[in-house]
């Protein structure tokens, strides 16, 4: 049943996947990365149990703390575009 | 006893892969940014709660469901943050959600 | 078997992402796309067996490279300007060489094989030994810091001396540019408006720095060490930089602070090696620092450990607020 | 299986070549840089795929289980994720400079202004 979740994330990631390619927008690619970070904690988790090694929790750990700091640092980048270039449309490419 | 644990956790694990799988297909095929954002936002933490509370039986009581409840502690608190950050940064940026209806498979961009 | 398939979908998915960073005119899209291109770097190296390295991907990876690459393009610009160069012939040549390197795999030992030529000199040794010598679980920490102690020490002086590079390259004053910039506690700086993630990061903060703790100290029994540790231990406060403005964390961790921690732990590190020469054995020996040989090598162990994870948070928290405090001028 | 098993190095000479495309045909100095740390992920994907052996698990010892991969090429990759970021922040505070300097990070717009 592990690998019934596995695929299953493993599909997902591909569908984040597609979206983090096609856009539009850069908000949208954001959301993609996110997402993919989610699905990568799941799938990390699952794995280790896979392989009966469920000391390697850890790895997951880190990415459930820190994988939100790109997201607050693209934002502080955004923010800091908007106050200094209203002007420029932040359309995705 | 440890039947109706491991088919507990069976019902979970597929659900949990369910709830994910929908998410992905949601955030591929919604027609706008912030449908994108709720769909793959909501089924990312159901997601990610039910597959890790079907691990979580299957470990039993040991260390490595005490690090998989904080996983998911640390989930449920990040997830949303990051939605919530990443919604503010796009109306800041000026991107407006469209009122109304919208046609299936639409794309209103 | 269905593991292998499992890695192959996830080398497929990072060869499309790679494609797609190569390809995307926009620079800003391409930092978020290393970002995805990391996350399968590092679930293929935990598919490979490879749990540390995959931890220090991920500490890379997730935080530190993004707020870099982001830093560097807010005083760069974010549009590519024209296409390729002299596309075709760059074509060519790749295509050309990607043939020879695949051909040239043909020849190389079946993937897993345990007779390959990798697994038949000092690899074996190592697995063999490291209970007998060093007696750690983690074999990988045990190579790190006692057998190939000396590497390791190269390792930090490049990330030392890469760090020391980044301050003289962009503390350097241009002409007509303000000799001090003072760093004012402006109350638009950070993100205080956005008061979601300023809440729930100031909650996670000590969260981090706690797991940064746990990987620098149970290296030696699980998946962590130095490297790992000094990277998590710089998302946090790089974390706190992001959601109370530059100002604050510099009065928390001031710059005077982090020169000294990247070139005290160096030090440490250094200095590990010279105890155990005057101790009346080799450097970075470590069997000489205690009565008993393998107490000496944990605790040789333990301290270049935290001699490489004070150097690491220095290096790249100086790095990070070298290139904030450029883009304030 | 054979088969399966070279595709990890087919990936290692993709990767590596995407990198080297970017390197050489991209005038965007910042890309150039992405694409060098695309190149130094394949080859640290390669060490690792050599690593790995056959029902093997994580160089961490535990009980009951008898066969690991190398632990070897893990530990010169660990340490050179590290050293890549630091490098790659070097490399980023030249292109720093530069655009203070040339005011582009174009190849081309700086040889131009080279030549003036």
């Amino acid at each position: 049943m592990y690998y019934a979740v596995t695929i299953a994330t493993l599909i997902t990631m591909a569908l984040a996947l597609v979206r983090a390619l096609l856009g539009p927008t850069i908000y949208d690619r954001l959301l993609a990365a996110n997402m993919f970070g989610t699905k990568t904690v799941l799938l990390l988790s699952v794995v280790a149990f896979l392989y009966g090694r469920p000391d390697f929790l850890d790895l997951a750990l880190v990415y459930a703390l820190i994988n939100f700091i790109g997201v607050i640092a693209v934002l502080e980048f955004i923010r800091e575009r908007v106050d200094s270039d209203a002007a420029e449309k932040s359309a995705g490419e | 006893m440890t039947m109706a644990i491991d088919i507990l956790s069976w019902i979970l694990l597929t659900a949990g892969g369910m709830f994910v799988f929908i998410g992905g297909l949601g955030a591929l095929r919604m027609p706008n940014l912030y449908t994108r954002m709720h769909a793959a936002s909501l089924t990312d933490t159901m997601g990610a709660v039910l597959v890790l509370g079907g691990i979580m039986l299957q470990a039993g009581a040991t260390l490595a469901t005490i690090k998989l409840a904080a996983i998911l502690l640390f989930l449920l608190l990040t997830s949303p943050t990051a939605s919530n950050a990443l919604a503010s940064a796009a109306i800041l940026s000026g991107l407006q959600p469209k009122e109304g209806p919208v046609k299936p498979g639409g794309r209103t961009e | 078997m269905i593991i292998i398939l499992f890695g192959i979908f996830l080398l497929a998915l990072l060869v499309i992402t790679a494609l797609a960073i190569v390809r995307s005119d926009n620079l800003f899209a391409a930092v978020i796309l290393t970002g995805i291109f990391s996350l399968l770097m590092a679930a293929n190296f935990f598919l490979l067996d490879a749990a540390d390295v995959a931890l220090t991907e991920a500490a890379i990876g997730a935080g530190i490279s993004t707020v870099l690459f982001l830093g560097a393009l807010a005083l760069t610009g974010e549009h590519e300007r024209g296409g390729s160069q002299n596309r075709l012939v760059a074509l060519g040549v790749v295509t050309v060489t990607t043939l020879i390197v695949i051909y040239a795999t043909f020849d190389k030992p079946r993937f897993g094989d345990p007779d390959a030529p990798v697994h038949q000199h000092v690899g074996s040794w190592y697995l063999e030994k490291t209970p007998e010598l060093v007696d750690i679980p983690n074999a990988v920490t045990a190579v790190l810091g006692s057998f190939r102690g000396y590497d390791t020490l190269g390792e930090v002086f490049v990330v030392l001396t890469a760090g020391i590079g980044v301050l003289f390259l962009l503390s350097a004053r241009t002409a007509g540019r303000p000799e001090e910039f003072p760093v004012a506690d402006d109350p638009d700086q950070g993100l205080r408006h956005y008061l979601v993630p300023r809440v729930v990061g100031r909650m996670l903060i000590p969260f981090i720095f706690l797991f940064g703790l746990y990987v620098q100290f149970h290296g030696d029994y699980g998946p962590g060490g130095g490297f790992q540790a000094g990277a998590i231990v710089a998302a946090s406060v790089i974390l706190y930089a992001l959601l109370e403005g530059e100002a604050r964390a510099l009065r928390a961790l001031p710059m005077r602070v982090l020169k000294w921690l990247v070139a005290g732990g160096a030090l440490l590190y250094g200095g590990v090696g010279v105890a155990s020469m005057l101790l009346g054995s080799n450097f970075l020996d470590y069997s000489v620092l205690a009565s008993d040989p393998i107490t000496g090598q944990h605790i040789g162990i333990i301290l270049i450990e935290l001699g490489v994870g004070i150097t690491v948070t220095g290096v790249l928290l100086c790095v990070f607020h070298a290139f904030a405090a450029r883009g304030r001028v | 299986m054979e088969l399966l098993g070279l595709v990890y190095y087919w990936v290692f000479a993709i990767l590596l070549m995407i990198g080297f495309y970017a390197v050489i045909a991209k005038p965007n100095l910042i890309k150039k840089l992405i694409g060098l740390s695309i190149f130094q992920a394949a080859v640290f994907l390669l060490y690792i795929t050599m690593g790995k052996v056959d029902g093997g698990t994580a160089p961490i010892f535990q009980d009951g289980v008898s066969l690991y991969s190398n632990p070897l090429p893990q530990v010169l990759i660990l340490t050179a994720i590290v050293v890549g970021i630091s490098t790659t922040a070097l490399g980023l505070g030249i292109v720093v400079r530069i655009k203070e300097e040339y005011g582009s990070i174009e190849e081309h717009e700086i040889q131009e202004r080279d030549r003036q």
